[in-house]
């Protein structure tokens, strides 16, 4: 069962590495992105196949972490977007 | 394969970032990519410090270095912020994004202390 | 005792920190004259066993850290301790002085007690890792100080340092980890005994060296330095100068004669001598063509850096054979009085630039000429530091670079004769060129704004400790034979007085 | 090998399939709005299927909570995610439109 | 033999992630890509059953520096803003070849260096493992991690929360204003990303408080507690909460130095009593340990937040 699991771990972390020609070629930064957005759903789940694979207890927490700051980096990017702030820069 | 491949493939792959991480800090003028090329080589070391953790352990790997990554990459994260802040900072006052620039002489420039 | 040296300048910053802006100073000022006492009682008040040595947490090596003081240790806590404390007495009119008003506001005290805690704490430290944490601490700190001054070329500096200090410290971590690889402990003392030569400790010996050369600056890393020293606050700019490259120069002694004494060799010595010979003649050659007096006395930090890597050659001998050779013990008071009186007398030249930017509003080399012989402390200050930088008797500079003279002589190295005799022609050029211009018939009336006492009496003070060094001499001697604290002490450095 | 090994076998492989559908359309779909709808795809039904699988092999409750909680915070989280980069999309196609 | 490979392809992954992230030509793709490498960096650190590690990165590395660096590109990308001083300054267009030449060379010689250092690297296993699951019983926890952080070597995470307390007045020092009292309320989002936060940030504090307490027995502890509160903050800002910023500033000052200050007090009455700095009773050193945690957990976490916070508008600097 170990190398079952972590040879879907491998498979989830092939389609990062094929995803991975999506933001290089781009070519919007949303398509960049989302992108990113996927690779984050699949690193969770590469998380649990390894937690169960190498019995660690422990990676369920990363994948925990992982999924509830996934939104970050979007909502940091689609700040880009609002209306320009008055002062600026500090 | 034995459990040395993995920790010489691991440390390679540490010092490879490593250098990786120099040669963007020395040929990128865009600051953020010199900070960025800082943030590699850091994990890089970090990389180095957790494949002798592994190596070393038996059942768990070995918690000393892995406690100095965690207090690295505290310390790594904390430095980048107040990089970054400077790298801010300069754009707006001078509207640089790299440290490689020319000074226009102008006149008031003359009695600057 | 010895862990006070570190918790009261961190307490006094964190004291600082929450203070109303108007009682910091005072707080501050108080933390520092603290900090120098219990460092001048952990000196000379004779303690028991375990005076010199502290297991933290009651964890003895290799698991915990240990806190050890040996002479050199030592030396550098005295040597921070007063130049600190006479800085802290300067920094504390200047920030409330109208023209710095803006930048009183800001956390110099909290950010200069804990850079202050951080030198401490290196100079007792005894485990790699917790030297790397506080090399970022004193990096982080005194990038932070320069920034009090809000023009765009500070900050460019700064964010420069920064890189630079960042770069050491990755360099140097990255030496951490392939020595715990290796030998599986952080510890100095440990370290010591077990290193062999193999490749990777080669390669950590290497990437320490080089790390702790960026940090101290020398030729050609020396990038960074210039700038940043030249474009801080003036209390800055001689913290920088006077304290903080020293730290990372006693990192360098510590690595080279304790952790590696084994596989140091002649060549590598002999490449460390070279640049120290570059950077003098570099250094000084740069300071005669500034038109800015900052600048002058930054690029002059750069050549009297040169002075102390010339330590390193004249220790070691070429023939084996020739090891604890009488010229050793010449050749590290000549270093170690070279560290001491250009933290003297370069915070005090500092400052007494600080004093004439203050009056005149500009450090215009050509604009020197209209304080018009007002300003006479802070004059004279100048001149006994340009005499203790050319290596002038009565002066500390003078002890240091005789007895480098000395112990090149003896030990045969002539080749680094004409380099010292050359380097003190350049520095006497600068410093002449300093005094001549303020000496010149000025050129138009200026209003000078008065400046405090206190600013020109602790200039002066620090300059009068550069020249009372030349006299302490043989207290250096003394300490610096308490020897290294972790092992018994290596071949290249057991010495005897003559 | 019990039953509940193989359904969880089963379950991610499920799951393994719904990722690689999902980075295919990532790859393949003509512009950004598709490809959003190939994401969520692969955040919803993929990992939903891995943790049910997963849920099956380990049979302990907290872990089993565990994964629920991570599965369900993923849901809320890529649909906000997804709704966000959309609506950056339209807005950027408003503002400039001539830029692809 | 599965393990090999799935470590080949997970370096692979992480040399092509780290060479693209420094050598592509767009800025806002590196920023992504760098995002993506923290990322893979996480799994790397699963892989070598460093999950403490994991965590930490899982927040720091793919959530935390990716909103630092996605946001300062938003600031340094905006063409045609008001400069304050005078334009006098204009970037070199291009590096002398010189230097790209030297900087090249320099990095070949290193990785040459370093290559062939690390080959010759023992295989034998050493290390402190042994002495510290040897001294575990008395260290007050069960975690290795945590007894190394906050017991055996807690000196050096005292003088890093030192370092973390100087990133962040490093960054109040160089804006105009030298608090984070005075911040202007976030601009309002969507309500979305609202009702998703106002949903969410609830279980980001359950969780950072379930690391802090997992810290005393397996992976987790004040140093990925911390980090996650951290995040949390910031994604609360991003929502266009303004509970952080009608902070006052003399509640920042203390969450900011608490951490620092536990381990002072802490070490200053084990100082005092037994004459041994950071020592612990052994009867009490799990509760001081987690007091010291806790404090430690809020510390980072405003710290964090306060980097971030510290580069945003100021209140004076709205429209009245």
């Amino acid at each position: 069962m170990h190398h079952f699991y972590l040879l879907m771990a491998m498979f989830l972390f092939l389609t990062i590495l094929a995803g991975l020609l999506r933001v290089f070629i781009g070519p919007t930064k949303a398509d960049r992105m989302l992108a990113a957005q996927l690779f984050t759903t699949t690193g969770t789940a590469i998380c649990l196949l390894l937690a169960e694979a190498l019995q660690l207890d422990g990676v369920r927490d990363t994948a925990l972490v992982f999924v509830i700051l996934s939104i970050m980096a979007v909502a940091a990017f689609v700040r880009r977007l609002e209306p320009k702030n008055p002062g600026g820069e500090p | 394969m034995t459990e040395l491949d993995s920790f010489l493939l691991y440390a390679l792959t540490a010092v490879i970032l490593f250098a990786l991480g120099l040669s963007s800090l020395l040929s990128r003028r865009h600051l953020l990519r010199k900070i960025m090329g800082l943030n590699i080589m850091s994990a890089g070391a970090f990389l180095l410090f957790i494949s002798v953790a592994h190596r070393n352990g038996k059942v768990f790997a070995d918690p000393v270095p892995q406690a100095m990554v965690i207090t690295g990459i505290v310390v790594s994260i904390s430095a980048t912020g107040f990089a970054l802040a400077l790298a801010r900072r300069i754009r707006k006052k001078t509207g640089l994004t790299s440290l490689d620039y020319r000074e226009e002489p102008s006149p008031e420039n003359h009695n600057r202390p | 005792m010895m862990v006070l040296i570190v918790i009261i300048p961190f307490s006094g910053a964190l004291i600082c920190l929450l203070m109303p802006k108007r009682m910091r100073g005072y707080a501050g000022l108080a933390a520092a004259a603290a900090t120098c006492l219990t460092v001048f009682l952990l000196a000379f008040i004779p303690g028991g066993e375990d005076t010199f040595h502290h297991a933290l947490g009651g964890w003895g090596r290799p698991l915990g850290i240990e806190l050890q003081a040996d002479g050199l240790s030592i030396i550098f806590l005295l040597l921070t301790s007063v130049t600190a404390f006479l800085i802290s007495i300067y920094a504390g009119p200047y920030f409330d002085s109208p023209r710095e008003q803006k930048t009183a506001d800001y956390h110099f005290w909290t950010l200069w007690l804990l850079l202050w805690g951080g030198l401490n704490a290196l100079y007792v430290s005894s485990d790699i890792f917790n030297m790397y944490v506080l090399l970022e601490l004193i990096s982080l700190a005194a990038v932070a100080l320069t920034t009090l001054k809000e023009e765009a070329e500070a900050l460019i500096a700064a964010l420069r340092y920064l890189m630079a200090a960042m770069l050491g410290s990755l360099v140097f971590l990255l030496g951490v980890a392939f020595l715990y690889a290796e030998y599986g402990v952080l510890d100095l003392g440990g370290l010591g005994v077990q290193v062999q030569t193999t490749l990777p400790t080669i390669t950590a010996f290497g990437l320490m060296v080089f790390g702790m050369l960026i940090k101290t600056a020398l030729f050609p890393l020396h990038f960074w330095l210039p700038a940043a020293h030249g474009n801080a606050p003036a209390p800055v700019s001689a913290i920088l100068s006077a304290l903080v490259i020293k730290s990372s120069y006693f990192m360098l002694l510590r690595i080279w004669f304790e952790i590696f004494p084994s596989i140091t060799t002649y060549a590598a010595a002999q490449l460390l001598g070279a640049m120290g010979a570059f950077a003098i003649l570099w250094g000084s050659f740069q300071a005669v063509r500034q038109e800015r007096l900052k600048l002058l006395v930054a690029h002059s930090t750069v050549s009297q850096i040169g002075y102390l890597f010339l330590l390193f050659p004249l220790t070691i001998a070429q023939i084996t054979g020739e090891q604890g050779a009488s010229w050793n013990m010449q050749a590290w008071t000549g270093g170690i009085c070279q560290t001491v009186s250009h933290a003297a007398a370069k915070a005090a030249l500092f400052l007494a630039v600080g004093n004439i930017i203050h009056a005149l509003g500009t450090d215009r080399l050509i604009s020197l000429r209209d304080i018009k012989g007002r300003l006479p402390l802070s004059v004279f200050t100048i001149g006994i530091a340009g005499v203790n930088l050319m290596g002038l008797p009565p002066s500390g500079g003078f002890v240091a670079k005789w007895m480098l003279l000395n112990a090149v002589i003896s030990s045969g190295q002539w080749w680094w004769i004409p380099i010292i005799v050359l380097g003190s022609l350049l520095t006497a050029g600068y410093v002449f060129l300093m005094l001549g211009h303020v000496f010149a018939p000025s050129r138009k009336a200026v209003v000078l704004q008065s400046v405090p006492p206190a600013l020109e009496i602790s200039a002066f003070a620090l300059a009068l400790c550069a020249i009372f060094i030349g006299f302490t001499t043989s207290g250096i001697i003394d300490l610096l034979q308490m020897g290294f604290h972790t092992m018994p002490m290596p071949e290249a450095i057991t010495w005897r007085l003559p | 090998m019990t039953i509940w090994n193989i359904f969880s076998i089963l379950f991610c492989l499920a799951g393994g399939a719904f990722f690689l559908a999902g980075v295919v359309g990532m790859l393949r779909f003509p512009d950004a709005m598709s490809r959003l709808h190939a994401l969520t795809k692969a955040d919803n039904l993929g990992l939903g299927f891995i943790v049910v699988g997963l849920c099956l092999r380990s049979l302990v409750v907290p872990v089993i909570i565990k994964l629920l909680l991570i599965w369900l915070t993923v849901l809320l989280a890529s649909s906000t995610a997804c709704f966000l980069v959309g609506n950056y999309i339209l807005q950027e196609a408003e503002e400039k439109p001539q830029e692809n | 033999m599965t393990d090999t490979l799935f470590d080949m392809t997970l370096c692979a992954a992480l040399i092509l992630a780290a060479w693209r992230v420094l050598h592509s030509s767009d800025h806002f793709q590196a920023v992504v890509l760098f995002i993506t490498f923290g990322l893979i960096l996480a799994l790397a650190w699963v892989r070598l059953e460093a999950p403490d590690i994991a965590i930490a990165e899982a927040a720091v590395g793919a959530s935390l520096a990716g909103v630092m660096l996605l946001d300062a590109l938003r600031v340094m990308r905006s063409v045609g803003k008001e400069h304050e001083q005078e334009k006098r300054w204009t970037s070199v267009a291009k590096l002398p070849s010189f230097h790209l030449f030297f900087s090249f060379a320099t990095v070949l010689i290193l990785s040459v260096v370093l290559i062939s250092a690390v080959t010759e690297l023992s295989d034998a296993q050493g290390g402190l493992t042994d002495l510290v699951h040897a001294e575990l019983e008395g260290s007050g926890t069960k975690h290795p991690v945590t007894a190394v952080l906050l017991n055996f070597r807690g000196y050096d995470t005292w003088i890093e929360l030192g370092v973390l307390l100087l990133a962040v007045l490093g960054v109040l020092s160089i804006r105009e204003c030298s608090n984070l009292h005075s911040l202007a309320p976030p601009v309002a989002t969507t309500i979305v990303l609202e009702n998703l936060v106002r949903g969410i940030m609830p279980l980001v504090l359950l969780v950072s408080g379930y690391l802090l307490w997992r810290g005393g027995f397996a992976p987790g502890g004040a140093f990925q507690a911390g980090v996650v509160l951290g995040a949390g903050c910031i994604l609360l800002w991003m929502a266009g909460h303004r509970s952080l910023t009608m902070l006052h500033d003399a509640t920042w000052r203390i969450l900011l130095i608490l951490g620092f200050l536990a381990f002072l007090a802490l070490g200053s009455y084990s100082l005092l009593s037994t004459g041994v700095f950071l020592a612990y009773d052994r009867q009490y050193a799990s509760i001081q340990i987690f007091l010291l945690e806790s404090a430690a957990t809020l510390s980072i976490g405003t710290t964090l937040a306060g980097l971030m916070l510290a580069l945003q508008p100021l209140k004076k600097d709205l429209p009245r």
